[in-house]
This record gives structure tokens, sequence and C-alpha cells, in this order.
């Protein structure tokens, strides 16, 4: 579904990635690890077109993501979250996943300032589906509050909700469970897998959180200095010597 | 303080004072005992220096009110209002004094644009629109709007006498412009375009400047370039002063320069330094009360001791004031002339003046107005600055005779 | 654009009561519509109930409101900002004014004709905004107002150059019965009613988020599938077009255009009014436009030596009292009210 | 070729006009992350008040010292009683009530001193220095000098000193600046008084030249803000560069660019400002914000 | 808990705007002792730090070393050596790293650190800050490398670490950590909290630490709390708060 090839990024004289490859099949859940400054952050936004790769290629379902532009990603399936949270801190949570469903909708000025039945049955739809997700998240309660103010965690959640209410085919997740306690990481993976096999969703994740990774990921690929170093199932990974000396440490 | 709809209808002179002739004529805002009058001055923005005339104006009526018992016995009112040089504001403000203050006439609009502006609304109304405080040509020629009338020589007959002038003294001057790209800047400098057709006079630069601009230094460099052998000043107070201050500067370029009436106030020449100013022509018609020829001047002297008694705020050397205080008397003598106390009365009494004498304008200078003569100034007076005054020279020019009526 | 200040308060406001909420929100849409409803009968009775010189007034708030209501699309929902508005103002009066000049045109024809014009600017000048951003942005609008001035000027044959364009004002049709300044209110009125319709319809769908997402975050936006540079050029020409109908039935109602109406201190005049009105907010363009309309005359009645000191003190103040402007004033108000009357 | 380059210089000078009052906005906006309106009339009225202890009969340079220290106590009351009960509110909340205090206090000055103007003395003599066909007046080159020197002054304040560092990151993040212990409020009123000493200068330069009227800095306050948008308004070399490039681009447009004509020549600067900034939005010396999500 | 506690906290009520987010909150620190605080998503631990350091309005009583603390601005309550690591980091973006770090020790009295009148004179080095600069770096090595990029284009760890170090600058009496680990890599976690435990050591730093990666939490810590829905639900010992039943589920969940 997704194939990377050789992918270098450049900031002035740091190289975020430097010749990165790897797949991802349908339907797999990829786990992204390594240390803080590996790239995994700058491969998410280069697979957003955030930013502009200086060499390498990137195909997603035989199309080349590299000459879309920036907004058209969505449209083609393609969503995540934000590391630290990239919100709309003064929308309410409902219309900040509602934002998440905008490729979807087709609502122009025009008709939309007319308020032309067809904006009116998109209206509800959207709606609808929002209020649906709302729900499976138990975010209902705060659907109505603006975003800014929010708790870290529910925020999360709410990212979550909005990179899933546009039914994306392959989702990104930049540290989904950062600053989840592990009753609520547990809690969390389960949603995540029950959503995953509902919404029949590719996903990529990065994350610290070993247990987490470990416990949900089919695969993990591993990135040090922006170079790929281990490539395989968690287990296998996770005692591969070189992911345990630049990334685990010693005693996890 | 909203009344009825009928507040707003006008009285007639049938429930007020008139009579006879007068009878059915309006006579809102005016009794027995007394008139009120209303005027729209920019006090706020980039034109407020004007709102200094306001305040000779009131200091008149307030000395005539308390010492010559008004008007024809009617004391008067005068309400200023501010419309900051802003046209849809000088609307507000006009429909405010006819319609909420219910002002028996609006005494002077400050400004072309806000003339304009409302001219259309007072004439519809009826309501006399006296000595409009702009001297654009088209208060006095144009026929559907008879409640309007100026008071100033307009631009175009300035600029005649210039031309005049210069046709006498240097007929083949070439001449740079520097002028405000506004109507008072057009109207001045098509008029001397005009006056000047037929003679070897020529123009030789022409620069514009917007009042928005920091300064019209960049202008006057270029005017310098042309090499004229004069220039032509129309410009308002400050920018005036930037451009005697430039001229003075230039050392290589000494033009004869001219500067326009509106900017040829001594509070425009004095912060330039009256050393550099000197032999600086312009023309006027009204007295200025830093000349000392007018210091035994019956009129200037009630003028310099009622300013002080009844406006001891302003400052009486400051010819705005003295220009709103001749514009006042003027009134007085229009109104008293008026047959009917009725609007009118007083836009009949406009525009029949003849020979007028206001005490404040020059000797030689009086108001002249006709069924087809809509400006009542039309004589000036050159005048030169020598040492620290403006020296009077030459006969008054009085243009309608030299010219011929003005066309539109 | 945003304060921390406005986020704790708007956030502890709707943190309050949680539990249905979604039928308080019903009964709130409910109750705004009947406010409406009351409001615009109010409106429709006035005009017979005030002296020409107030239905005058009225007009021009009117006026102005429909001018602030693009400006707050712009400025308060997208995130843009404009120094620069009075320029669509003006093409729009201007653009009417030379219709109904040159071509005898009927004065409601020019209206869709102004807007469009107006429309078609802002398109035109919207493009550069999607490179710019903040000030940098807010000094090319600045430039654009500053530069309309001299440019009217010098088309005098079309524009009537300094000296403007003097206009006959609409004539009122023999069945309504209406004086000429209660048309011209009604004629307001309904260009009012029609934008704020259209605004509304406009800021609760699908594009007024992406507006607002634009706002916000323009990363995240993008991510969504937001395109910066579609939304936030024609959100510049929607506003473009509000203000240009706004100049065009300024037209109607002044009957004269010179240059020097639409000098810069139009546009910064607007933009101090919607931010004193709300940014962002429904009552926002309204409060504003009462703003910019009644504060100057009541500063001069207050003091009329020098009516510009008591005019930025109001400025100053009301920014004290209401950070967030009128509007924000007035909810919280009716918010303390309300709940007063509840406890009772 | 000569008249090319004496425009060029009349420019420099005109420019270095429009640098003075941008190097105060830049300070300003260093300080507090808001554009002020208010600062040319800040500006003008700190001249006033120079204008008033010289017709007080002190001398012009004892004149100068006290009106810069009273604009900077003055700066720094206006930040105290004018903007703090708005800080924390949106950005064009403090900006709308620096337009008040434009208004009022454009105002208040007309009130004070009325509308008429009044002549300023240059502190520089009035001569020129002629060099091949160039002359260049020592009011000019005073005038660089001054801008050139406080434009030192800032670098050095903004890059190199402590109060410096501390204001950067009171304008990047205040609630952060006050986590490391900065006092906030002393550091936005220092900058206002520090903006309104350099607006001061500015004021006292270019009374002179375009005669003391509250008006006096309309003109030059769209000029200084084109001036520091082109440079970028994080710095202060940029507004100086900034400044220059729009007199120099003014001036030869108003000079050469005979068909567009006096009137219109104000759109040349504003066109080529406009041309650069889509090819940096960041200005010509401004730091591109760096913004991850 | 110690008798003559460090830091004190006594009945400490916070919120925003209406809203009340702490309802009475007591605990107290000894002095070089480190404090743990878990709880859930929301329960008000960020709200207790930003109490603690004056970012919020409280009511209640705030005592740091007897000196009265509540209701004093924050940049008062620094100037006493409370630093604090804020929940999003709080880093200066458009400044660079070196600058940020810096800014960490500006309320210190070394009159040298100012960075500039240092290069003017071309001296580098030797002061006490520059000291700390450098044990910054051999901290977290990552930022010496970036010491002249700007800040905001650091990695979300990187840009936490950055916001540690900034804290350490201060050489605080106090050490406000807001869930320190975030986003940091493994290896990093355990460094930090070796870090955190040896200037807690070395220095007699007095912690206190809001963190959900408890086992780490809990390993260095003496006391901990558990906060919910604003109020503490349970206190003691870092080996009594380990041993709950209630606690192992919520919080040790994951043993990896
Ligand atoms: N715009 C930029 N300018 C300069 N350097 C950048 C920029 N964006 C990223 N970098 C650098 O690229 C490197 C990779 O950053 P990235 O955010 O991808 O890391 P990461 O793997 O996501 O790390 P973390 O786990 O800490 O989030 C970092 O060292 C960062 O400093
Ligand atoms: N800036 C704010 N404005 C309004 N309410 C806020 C704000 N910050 C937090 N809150 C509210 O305060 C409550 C407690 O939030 P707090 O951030 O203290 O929780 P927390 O325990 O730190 O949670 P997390 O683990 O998610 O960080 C939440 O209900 C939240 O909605
Ligand atoms: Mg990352
Ligand atoms: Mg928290």
């Amino acid at each position: 579904m997704l194939e990377v090839h050789d992918l270098t990024v450049r900031f002035g004289g740091i190289t975020a990635l430097d010749s990165v490859g790897f797949s991802v099949w349908s339907g797999e859940m990829v786990g992204l690890i390594g240390p803080n400054g590996a790239g995994k952050t700058t491969l998410f936004n280069c697979l957003t077109r955030r930013y502009d790769a200086d060499a390498g290629e990137v195909r997603y379902e035989e199309e080349n993501l590299l000459a879309v532009p920036p907004h058209a990603i969505a449209g083609l399936g393609i969503a995540r979250t934000f590391q630290n949270l990239g919100l709309f801190g003064h929308m309410s949570v409902r219309d900040n996943i509602l934002v998440g469903a905008h490729h979807t909708g087709g609502a122009g000025f025009l008709t939309a300032a007319l308020w032309l039945p067809r904006v009116r049955r998109e209206e509800a739809r959207l709606r609808a589906e929002a209020d649906s997700l709302l729900e499976r998240l138990a975010l209902t309660e705060v659907a109505d509050h603006p975003a800014a103010g929010l708790p870290f965690g529910t925020l999360k959640r709410v990212e979550l909700a909005r990179a899933l209410v546009g039914r994306p085919k392959l989702l990104l997740l930049d540290e989904p469970v950062n600053g989840l306690n592990s009753a609520e990481v547990e809690e969390f993976s389960g949603t995540l897998r029950a959503l995953r096999e509902e919404f029949d969703v590719t996903v990529v994740v990065v994350e610290h959180h070993m247990g987490f990774v470990m416990g949900i990921c089919d695969r993990v690929v591993c990135l040090d200095f922006g170079r790929k170093i281990a490539e395989g199932p968690p287990a296998e990974v996770q005692r591969d010597p070189g992911v345990m000396r630049a990334y685990l440490g010693t005693a996890i | 303080a909203c009344g009825g709809r009928e507040a707003a209808a006008p009285s007639t002179a049938a429930s007020g004072s008139g009579s006879g002739e007068c009878q059915g004529q309006q006579t809102t805002g005016i009794t027995d005992t007394s008139i009120k009058l209303g005027g729209i001055y920019p006090l706020s923005g980039p034109a407020s220096a004007y709102g200094d005339i306001p305040k000779g104006i009131k200091a008149y009526f307030d000395y005539i009110n308390a010492e010559k018992n008004g008007i024809g016995g009617r004391k008067v009112e005068f309400v200023v209002r501010d419309d900051g040089y802003q046209p849809p504001k000088a609307v507000e403000e006009a429909r405010r004094l006819v319609e909420q203050e219910q002002v028996f006439a609006l005494f002077q609009t400050l400004g072309t644009p806000s003339t304009t502006a409302t001219w259309d609304y007072t004439n519809q109304q009826k309501v006399p629109q006296v000595f409009v405080a702009t001297g654009a040509s088209k208060w006095g020629s144009d026929t559907a709007h008879p409640w309007t009338i100026g008071w100033q020589p307009n631009y175009i007959s300035e600029a005649r006498v210039y031309a005049q002038y210069l046709k006498q003294e240097r007929p083949d001057a070439k001449v740079a412009v520097l002028y405000q790209n506004d109507d008072f800047g057009k109207d001045l400098l098509g008029g001397f375009k005009k006056a000047i057709e037929g003679s070897k006079i020529t123009v030789a630069a022409e620069q514009s400047y917007e009042v928005s601009d920091p300064s019209v230094d960049p202008q006057m460099r270029n005017l310098a370039g042309s090499k004229a052998d004069v220039l032509l000043n129309i410009t308002t107070p400050k920018f005036g002063s930037q451009a005697l201050a430039a001229d003075a500067k230039n050392t290589s370029w000494n033009p004869l320069h001219i500067v326009n009436n509106v900017a040829a106030s001594i509070t425009v020449l004095k912060p330039v330094g009256f050393p550099n100013v000197q032999g600086v022509v312009s023309s006027t018609y009204y007295k200025d009360p830093n000349d000392p020829k007018w210091k035994d001047d019956p009129e200037m002297m009630l003028y310099y001791a009622k300013m002080k008694q009844y406006a001891p705020d302003a400052d009486p050397t400051v010819p705005y004031h003295t220009f709103g205080w001749a514009v006042a008397s003027s009134f007085h003598k229009a109104m008293e002339a008026a047959k009917c106390p009725t609007r009118e009365g007083l836009r009949d009494a406009m525009r029949a003046l003849q020979n007028v004498q206001v005490d404040m304008l020059l000797p030689g200078v009086t108001l002249n107005t006709a069924a087809d003569d809509g400006f009542p100034i039309e004589s000036m007076q050159l005048m030169k600055f020598q040492g620290e005054r403006w020296e009077l020279f030459g006969d008054v020019i009085d243009t309608r005779k030299e010219f011929g009526p003005l066309t539109n | 654009m945003s304060g921390p200040a406005e986020v704790t308060e708007k956030a502890a406001r709707a943190a309050a009561p949680t539990r249905g909420r979604s039928l308080a929100r019903v009964a709130t849409a409910r109750r705004q519509w009947i406010v409406m409803a009351v409001l615009l009968a109010v409106a429709c009775y006035a005009p017979f109930q005030l002296v020409p010189f107030r239905v005058f007034q009225l007009t021009m708030v009117l006026v102005y409101a429909v001018a602030l209501l693009g400006l707050n699309l712009l400025v308060g929902h997208a995130g843009q900002i404009s120094l620069g508005h009075g320029a669509f103002f003006a093409v729009g009066a201007y653009g009417s004014a030379i219709m109904i000049d040159r071509w005898d045109t009927p004065h409601l024809a020019t209206l869709p004709v102004a807007a469009a014009v107006a429309f078609a600017l802002g398109l035109a000048l919207g493009l550069p905004a999607m490179r710019l951003r903040g000030l940098y942005l807010a000094l090319v609008t600045l430039a654009i107002a500053i530069f309309l001035v001299p440019l009217l000027k010098r088309f005098e044959a079309v524009t009537g150059g300094s000296m403007g364009l003097t206009l006959g004002k609409p004539v009122p049709p023999a069945w309504t019965g209406l004086a000429e300044d209660q048309w011209l209110y009604f004629l307001a009125l309904a260009v009012t009613v029609v934008a704020f319709l259209l605004a509304h319809g406009l800021l609760r769908s699908r594009v007024g988020r992406a507006l607002h997402a634009v706002r916000d975050n323009e990363a995240a936006a993008e991510v969504m599938g937001v395109r910066l540079s579609f939304y936030k050029t024609l959100a510049f020409a929607w506003s473009a077009m509000f203000a240009g109908a706004a100049g065009c039935v300024y037209t109607w109602v002044i009957g004269f255009v010179s240059p020097d109406s639409f000098a810069l201190t139009l546009s910064i005049t607007l933009l101090a009014s919607i931010v004193v009105g709300g940014l962002g907010s429904f009552s926002g363009p309204l409060l504003g436009g009462l703003f910019m309309m009644f504060v100057p005359s009541i500063s001069q009645d207050v003091n009329d030596a020098a009516p510009g000191v008591i005019f930025g003190l109001l400025i100053i103040a009301v920014m004290y009292v209401a950070p967030t402007g009128l509007a924000g004033l007035a909810g919280r108000m009716t918010r303390s009210i309300t709940k007063i009357l509840r406890k009772e | 070729m000569a008249g090319f380059l004496q425009e060029i210089v009349e420019g420099l000078g005109a420019g270095a006009i429009y640098a003075s009052l941008a190097l105060a906005l830049v300070l300003i906006y260093q300080f507090t992350g808001i554009v002020n309106f208010a600062q040319g009339e800040l500006a003008m009225f700190s001249a006033y008040i120079a204008w008033q202890f010289m017709a007080a009969g002190l001398p012009f340079w004892l004149a100068l010292v006290l009106t810069l220290a009273v604009s900077f106590v003055g700066g720094m009351l206006i930040e105290r009683v004018v903007i703090r009960p708005v800080e924390g509110a949106p950005e064009l909340t403090v900006v709308i009530v620096t337009v008040g205090l434009f208004i009022f206090v454009n105002a208040a000055a007309g009130w004070i001193w009325s509308f008429l103007i009044k002549d300023f003395p240059n502190p520089f003599p009035g001569g020129a220095i002629e060099a091949g066909g160039l002359s260049l007046g020592y009011s000019t080159l005073g005038i660089m000098a001054v801008v050139g020197v406080v434009m030192g002054l800032l670098y050095l304040l903004f890059q190199h000193t402590k109060v410096g560092l501390g204001m950067r990151a009171v304008a990047s993040n205040p609630s952060s600046a006050r986590l490391v212990g900065i006092r906030v409020g002393w550091t936005l009123a220092l900058g206002w008084g520090l903006a309104a000493t350099v607006g001061a200068v500015s004021g006292i330069l270019v009374a002179p030249l375009l005669f003391l009227e509250p008006n006096m800095m309309g003109g030059v306050l769209i000029y200084a803000f084109a001036a520091a948008t082109l440079g970028g308004f994080d710095s202060p070399v940029g507004a100086v560069v900034g400044g220059l490039v729009v007199g120099v681009a003014e001036t030869l447009a108003g000079a050469y660019v005979g068909f567009i004509g006096s009137d219109l020549k104000v759109g040349v600067p504003l066109v080529i400002i406009l041309f650069i900034l889509l090819l940096r939005p960041q200005g010509l010396f401004g730091r591109a914000a760096v913004e991850r999500a | 808990m110690s008798e003559n506690a460090f830091l004190t906290v006594t009945d400490l009520r916070a919120g925003y705007g209406g809203a009340r987010v702490l309802h009475g909150v007591s605990l107290a620190v000894g002095q070089g002792e480190i404090c743990a605080i878990l709880g859930p998503n929301g329960a008000g631990k960020t709200t207790l730090l930003r109490a603690l350091s004056g970012m919020v309005r409280v009511r209640g009583d705030v005592r740091l070393d007897g000196a009265d603390l509540s209701g004093r601005s924050p940049d008062t309550i620094a100037r006493q050596g409370v630093a604090h690591v804020p929940e999003g980091r709080g880093t200066f973006m458009p400044l660079t790293v070196e600058e940020n770090l810096r800014l960490g020790a500006f309320v210190r009295r070394d009159r040298r650190s100012l960075r500039g009148l240092r290069d003017l004179r071309g001296r580098r080095g030797g002061s006490a800050v520059d000291a700390d600069l450098e044990r910054v770096h051999t901290y977290f090595p990552v930022l010496k490398t970036r010491l002249k990029q700007v800040a905001g284009s650091l990695s979300g760890g990187e840009q936490q670490m950055l916001a540690i170090g900034r804290a350490l600058m201060l050489r605080p009496r106090l050490l406000l950590l807001d869930e320190p680990s975030l986003g940091l890599a493994p290896m990093v976690t355990q460094e930090l909290f070796r870090i955190v435990r040896a200037v807690n050591e070395e220095e007699r730093t007095t912690v206190v630490v809001v963190e959900q990666n408890a086992h780490l939490a809990l390993s260095i810590a003496q006391q901990a709390h558990v906060l919910e829905s604003g109020r503490i639900v349970l206190s003691g010992s870092a080996e009594q708060i380990r041993a709950d039943e209630q606690v192992a589920q919520s919080y040790l969940g994951y043993r990896v």
C-alpha cells in the first residue's frame, strides 16, 4: 500500500532522514520507533507533504505521493495525528472533528451561503458521523467544549476522532498514548484495535511506549539518525542489539 | 430625543412671525428674539486646523448678542458640529442640524467635499446654506442650488489675479506649479491655465501631492529641475510652509514665489523664518490682524477687544479667527438686508447683496451678488511679504470687472 | 489572534454544565431565532416611529454593519488581517455611482454589479494573501487603501476625479407609500438581512469550519484537506463582496462619492469597529456599526473642543471593559442576568 | 548621472527619516509582539514636549535630554495605564487600543498646542558637503548618523544583552517567560519606554524638516510601517535598510517615472515591497517562523 | 512525611475562570525529597503544578521553606528558586537552543551569565552558568550539537529535553516536573530519572514530579500521592503506593 524508497530530507546541516526505505501492506499495523530526533515525525511530515523530500520516492497505492499537493493528501485517504497536538483551539470538539471530514464534503462558498438542501443533507450526514465517533471515543460530554483547555489525554482522543471521521485508508499516529497512564494505555489499545477492524484502516504508529508498540503492532521499523536500523516483528526488533544500543537502553 | 415625525415638519410664517409678503415662508429656527444657526467644521482629523474658524464666528455672535442685542433684536445661537472632513459625516451632521436642532440655516460647511455632499439635501429641504467655507466655483455658478452660496473669492478668480499680475510683471514667465491633488488644487491650477491662455506665460512643470504625503520636498526638487522663473504654490498651510522652506533652502533656484491665499497666513510663513520668505507674493481680501497698518483701524481694534473678551483662549493674531469674524459680520449684514425674516428671505438676500461693506474686508472689497452672480467676494488685492508682514500693493482687483463673469 | 484569557474564559463558560447539553443547545438555537425575529420586527417598525434623521442614522448603521460583516468574515473567522477594507467599500460605492452616473442604471440593479466587482478585486488581491501572513499581509492591504485615493482622482473622466460624483437617490415606488428615507432604510435592511443570512449559512457549514481551522492552525488544516490558498483567497473575495455591497448601499444613501470619503481613516475605523463590536461573533458587526455611527457624535457632545480626545478614550475604554468586543460583553451580561433570574 | 546619484542621496535622506520611526516600531514589536499604531503620534507628542522646553528657554541639547527622559517615563506610564489592562487579551484588541491612543494623542496635541504649525530648530547646521557634483546636506548626514547609532544600539540590545534576551523571550512566549522568572510586566513597560524614547528621537529629527504640527507623523508612520515590513519586523537592521529602500524607491519614482506622475508615485515603493515580500514573505532581514505541528 | 516540610500545601483550591479543578489539596514535601503525583487523565495534576508555580490563581496556603507563595506571580516564585517544566514544554520557539537554556538561568545572580557581555568581551566560559550549561550538555548530548538551532525546529523529544535542561539551569530549590518523560525515548527516559535522582541527591533539590510512567517515578520518589478529580485520594510512601492494589491496576499495568 505504501512504499518508501531512499527517502532523504535535510535541514541545513542536519540530515533528518537518510535514504529510508520500507513498505506497509494493506491492513497492517506498523510501529515506527527510534530515538528522539531520529526523523520519525519528519517522515510523517513527508508523507503528508508538510516537508519536501530532498531525494527518494514515496508510492501510495501506485501513486507518486511526493507529487500530490498537501491539501489533497486527505482526499487520498491518508490521515494523521500530531505529536504535540494540532487542534483548532477556538473550535468546539465537535467542529474539530468535523474539520477532519472536510474532504468528504462538497459544499462550496456559494452553495453553503445559500444553505441549499444539498448542503443541509451533507451537514446532517457529517454531524451524524461525528456524533457516532464522539460516542465511540467517549467524547460526547465535551463535544461543545472548545478544544483549548481540555486535558491532554482527551485531546489525544479528539485528534484520533478527527483523523478517523474522514474514513481514511492509511492512518498515521504520532505518539498517541503520550501522557496516558497504563490503564488508559491499555484501554486505548483496545479501542484502537476495534476501530482498526471497524474502519478497515492501515496504521503506522510512532510511539515511545514500548508496551503499547509491542502489544499492538504487526511489524516494527526502527530509525536512528535518519537511517533505518532494524525492521521486523516486534519481538525480533526488541532483541536487536542495534536497537537496544540506540534506543531501548539496557533494562526496560 | 426622538420626537414624533411631525416635529420635523418645517414651521411656516403663518404660524410664526412673518406676515404680509412673507406669509407662508419658512420660519423654522427663527423667532422674534432668536435665530439658530448651525455650522459644520473639521474639529478632528487631518484638517482640524480649520477648526479655529468657528471660534472667531462665535466671538462675533457673542459680542453682538451681548452688546448689540443680536441681529435685529434676534440673539444668535450658533451650533458647531464636527465632520472630521468626511463627507458622510457631514451629511449626518447637516441632517442633525436641520431636523433635530431645527436650525434656521446652515452657516458655513467647510471644504468642497463636505459641502458637495450636503448641498443636494439642503436645497431639497430648502434650508439656506450660507457662505460655505470653500472657494470652489460651483457654489456661484450652479443654478440648481439656489439655497447654497459661497463667500470667499473662488479659486478660479484668485488664479486670475495671479495670471494678471504675471502678465504685467513677467509676460514670458515659465511657471512651475505645486498643487494639492484635490478640487482646490485643480480648480486653482485649471483657472490659472485658462487665464494665461493666449499669453506668453507657460506652465513649465507641475507637481501634485496628496494630503497624506509626509512632505513635498521631492515635488519641490522636481520642480526645481524645471528652472522655471515663477513658482505657483497652491497648497494648504502645512505644505505651504514646507514648500516655502524648500524654496528657501535651494539657493540655486530662486523663482518668484507666489503662494495662494489659503497658505498665505502669517502662521504659515513665520515657522519658515521671515528672512526666508521675503518677496513672496500672494493676494488677499480681508485684513490681516498682524499687519500694523490696521493697528488703528476701528474694526480691527474692536476685533482684538472682543476676541479677548469673548474668546479669551483663542489667539486673535491667527487669521482663521479673523476670517470667522469677517464671515460672521457678513452674515449679520446679509440677514439685516433680508426683507423677510424667513429662510426664503435669507436666500433672496444672499443673491441681492449690493456693495455691502464689511469692515473686516479690505477697503474696496465689498459683497456683491445678483440673480446671475453667486459670488459675494470677487475682488482681491495683491500683497508682497516684506520685513515681518504682508505689504498690500496695487489696486484692489475686481476680477469680475477684469475678466468677466465665470462661466462653467 | 488568540489570547490565553479568552480561551480560559470560553473554556470555563462551556465547562460548567455538561449534561443535557444538546437539549440546551436546541433551546439556545430556538431562543436565538426568537430574538432575531423580535429584532427584525422592531427594525421594521422603527422607521415609522423615528424622525427621518434617526432613520438615516440607522440606515448608515446597517450599511456599516454589512461592511463589518465582511471584515468579520476575514479577520474574525479566517484570521487574516485587512487594514484596507475601506478600499473594497469604495469600489462598491464607486461601482454603483459610476453606473448610475454614466448609464442611468436603476439603483437596485447596481447592487449585484458592485458586489461582483468588489468580489473580483478581492479575489485578485487575495492571491498575494496566500503567501503573506499577519503584518505582512496587513501592509499589502494598507497599501491598497492608500493607493486607491490617488487612483480614483486620476481617472477623472470616469470617477469625477477629486470632485467626486453626485447622484440622485432611489425613488420609493408609489405602492409602498414610503418616504425616501424610509425606503432607503428598508433597502439597507433587506441587504443586511440577506448578507447576514448568507454569512450565517457560510459559517455554520463546512466552509465556515475550514475558515476557522485556517485561523486556528494552518498546518493542521491543510492536513485535513483544507486548501489554504483557496479558502484564504475566497474569504478575501467574499469579505470584499460584502464590503462592496455595503459601499453600494452607501452610495444610494449619501448620494455622493469622492475620494476623500474613502481615505485610510475609513479602513482603520472599520477594523477598530469590528474589534470593538466583537471579532468572530454573530452580533459583532451590528454592534460595531452602532459604535461607528454613534460614538463619534457622542464624543463631540462631551467635548466639542477636541472630540478626538473623547473618541480615542472611548475606544480604549471599550476594550478595557470588553476585551473580546461588545458582543462578548453582551453575551456575558445576558448569561449573568439569566443566572440571577434562574436563582430567584 | 550626477543627477541620478543626487536623487539617490535625497532618497536616502528621506529613507533615514522613515527608518527612524521604523526602529521604534520594530523595538516595540520585539518587546510586545504588537504593532503600535500610536508610535508616530507619541513621537509627535515628544517633539512638542521638546518644543515646549525650548519655548521655556532651555537650550536645545538640554531640552533633548529632558524630552528623552520624559518620553521614556511617559512610555512606561502608557504601558502601565493604557496597555496593562488589556494584557492577555487577543492581539488585535491591543492593536485597537493603540489606534485609540493614536486618536487621543493626536487630538490632545491639537487641543494643547493648536493645529497651527510651529517651527522647530534643526540641531544640524544648514550647509552641505559638495563633492563631484553631489551635494549632501549636513542635516541629512546628521540624521543618518543618528539613525545608524540608534540602530547599532538596538542591535546590541536585542542580541547581546540579558535584557534583550529577556524581552525576546517575553515576546515569543510570555507565560514561559514568567516561569523562568522574567518580570514580564516590567519588561513590557521597559519596551514601551524605550520605544517612546526612540520615537522621541525620530520626532525631533522629523520636526525641523516637516514642521511641527499634530499630523506631522501621519504620513511618516505609513512609510515607517512599510519600511519595517520590508526589512522584517524583528530586525533593527532590516528597519533601516527597509526605510532606505522605501525612501530611494519613492524618490526615484517621483523623479524619473514621469508617466506615472507624482500623484501615483506612492504606488512604486508599494509595488516593490509587494514584490519583495512575495519572494521573501518574512521581509528582507526577518526570520521565517519555524512551525512544527 | 517530614515534620519540617520544605514545601507545604494546605487546602489548595484552584481552577480556570469559573471552573474549579482542585478542591482542597494538602501535602507536604520535606527538603530534598522527591514526591510523585499520580492520577488519571484530567485529574488536575497539571493544575496542581501550575498552582505551585503561580500560573493559576489559588486559594489556600502554599509555603516554600516558610515563605508564603500563594498569590505570588510566577516570576516571583521563580526567583524563590522554583523551576517548572510545564506541560507542553513552553519552548521559546524563535530563540535558539542556547538562548532557551540561558533563559533558564535568567534570575540567577551570576551577572557574568549575561550572554551578551561575555560575547562582547570575547570571554568564554568561566561563570557558574557556563558550567551549568556544560552540565546540561552532558545530560542531553543532543542539545549540545544544536546550540545555534532555532528551538522551534527541534523534534518533540528534543524540545522536552530542552525544557528539562532549562529548568535545571536555574539550579532550583524546588523542581516541578510535569510528565517529564513525555515523548522521550525509553533510553532517555531512564537516563532522565537517573539525572533527576542525581540532581536531587547532589543538591538536595526538592522535586515534585507528575508522571505516567509510575514505575520510574515511584522508583526514585520517597512519597507519592494519587490525585483524582481534584482531590488526593491516596497518599503514602512510594512503597506503600506501589503496593496498593488499585494503583497497581491503573498505573503499573504495563510492566515492560
Ligand atoms: N524544520 C526543521 N528545521 C531544522 N531541523 C529540523 C526541522 N524539522 C526537524 N528537524 C530536525 O530533524 C530531526 C528529526 O526530527 P523529527 O521530528 O523527525 O524527530 P522524531 O524522530 O520525531 O523525534 P521525537 O521522537 O523526539 O519526536 C531533529 O533533530 C530535528 O531537530
Ligand atoms: N487552560 C484551561 N482552561 C480551562 N480549563 C482547563 C484548562 N486547563 C485544564 N483545564 C481543566 O482542568 C481540569 C484538569 O486538567 P489538568 O490539565 O490539570 O489535568 P491533568 O491531571 O494534568 O490531566 P492530563 O493527564 O491529561 O495532563 C480538566 O478538566 C480541564 O478541562
Ligand atoms: Mg516526533
Ligand atoms: Mg497534565
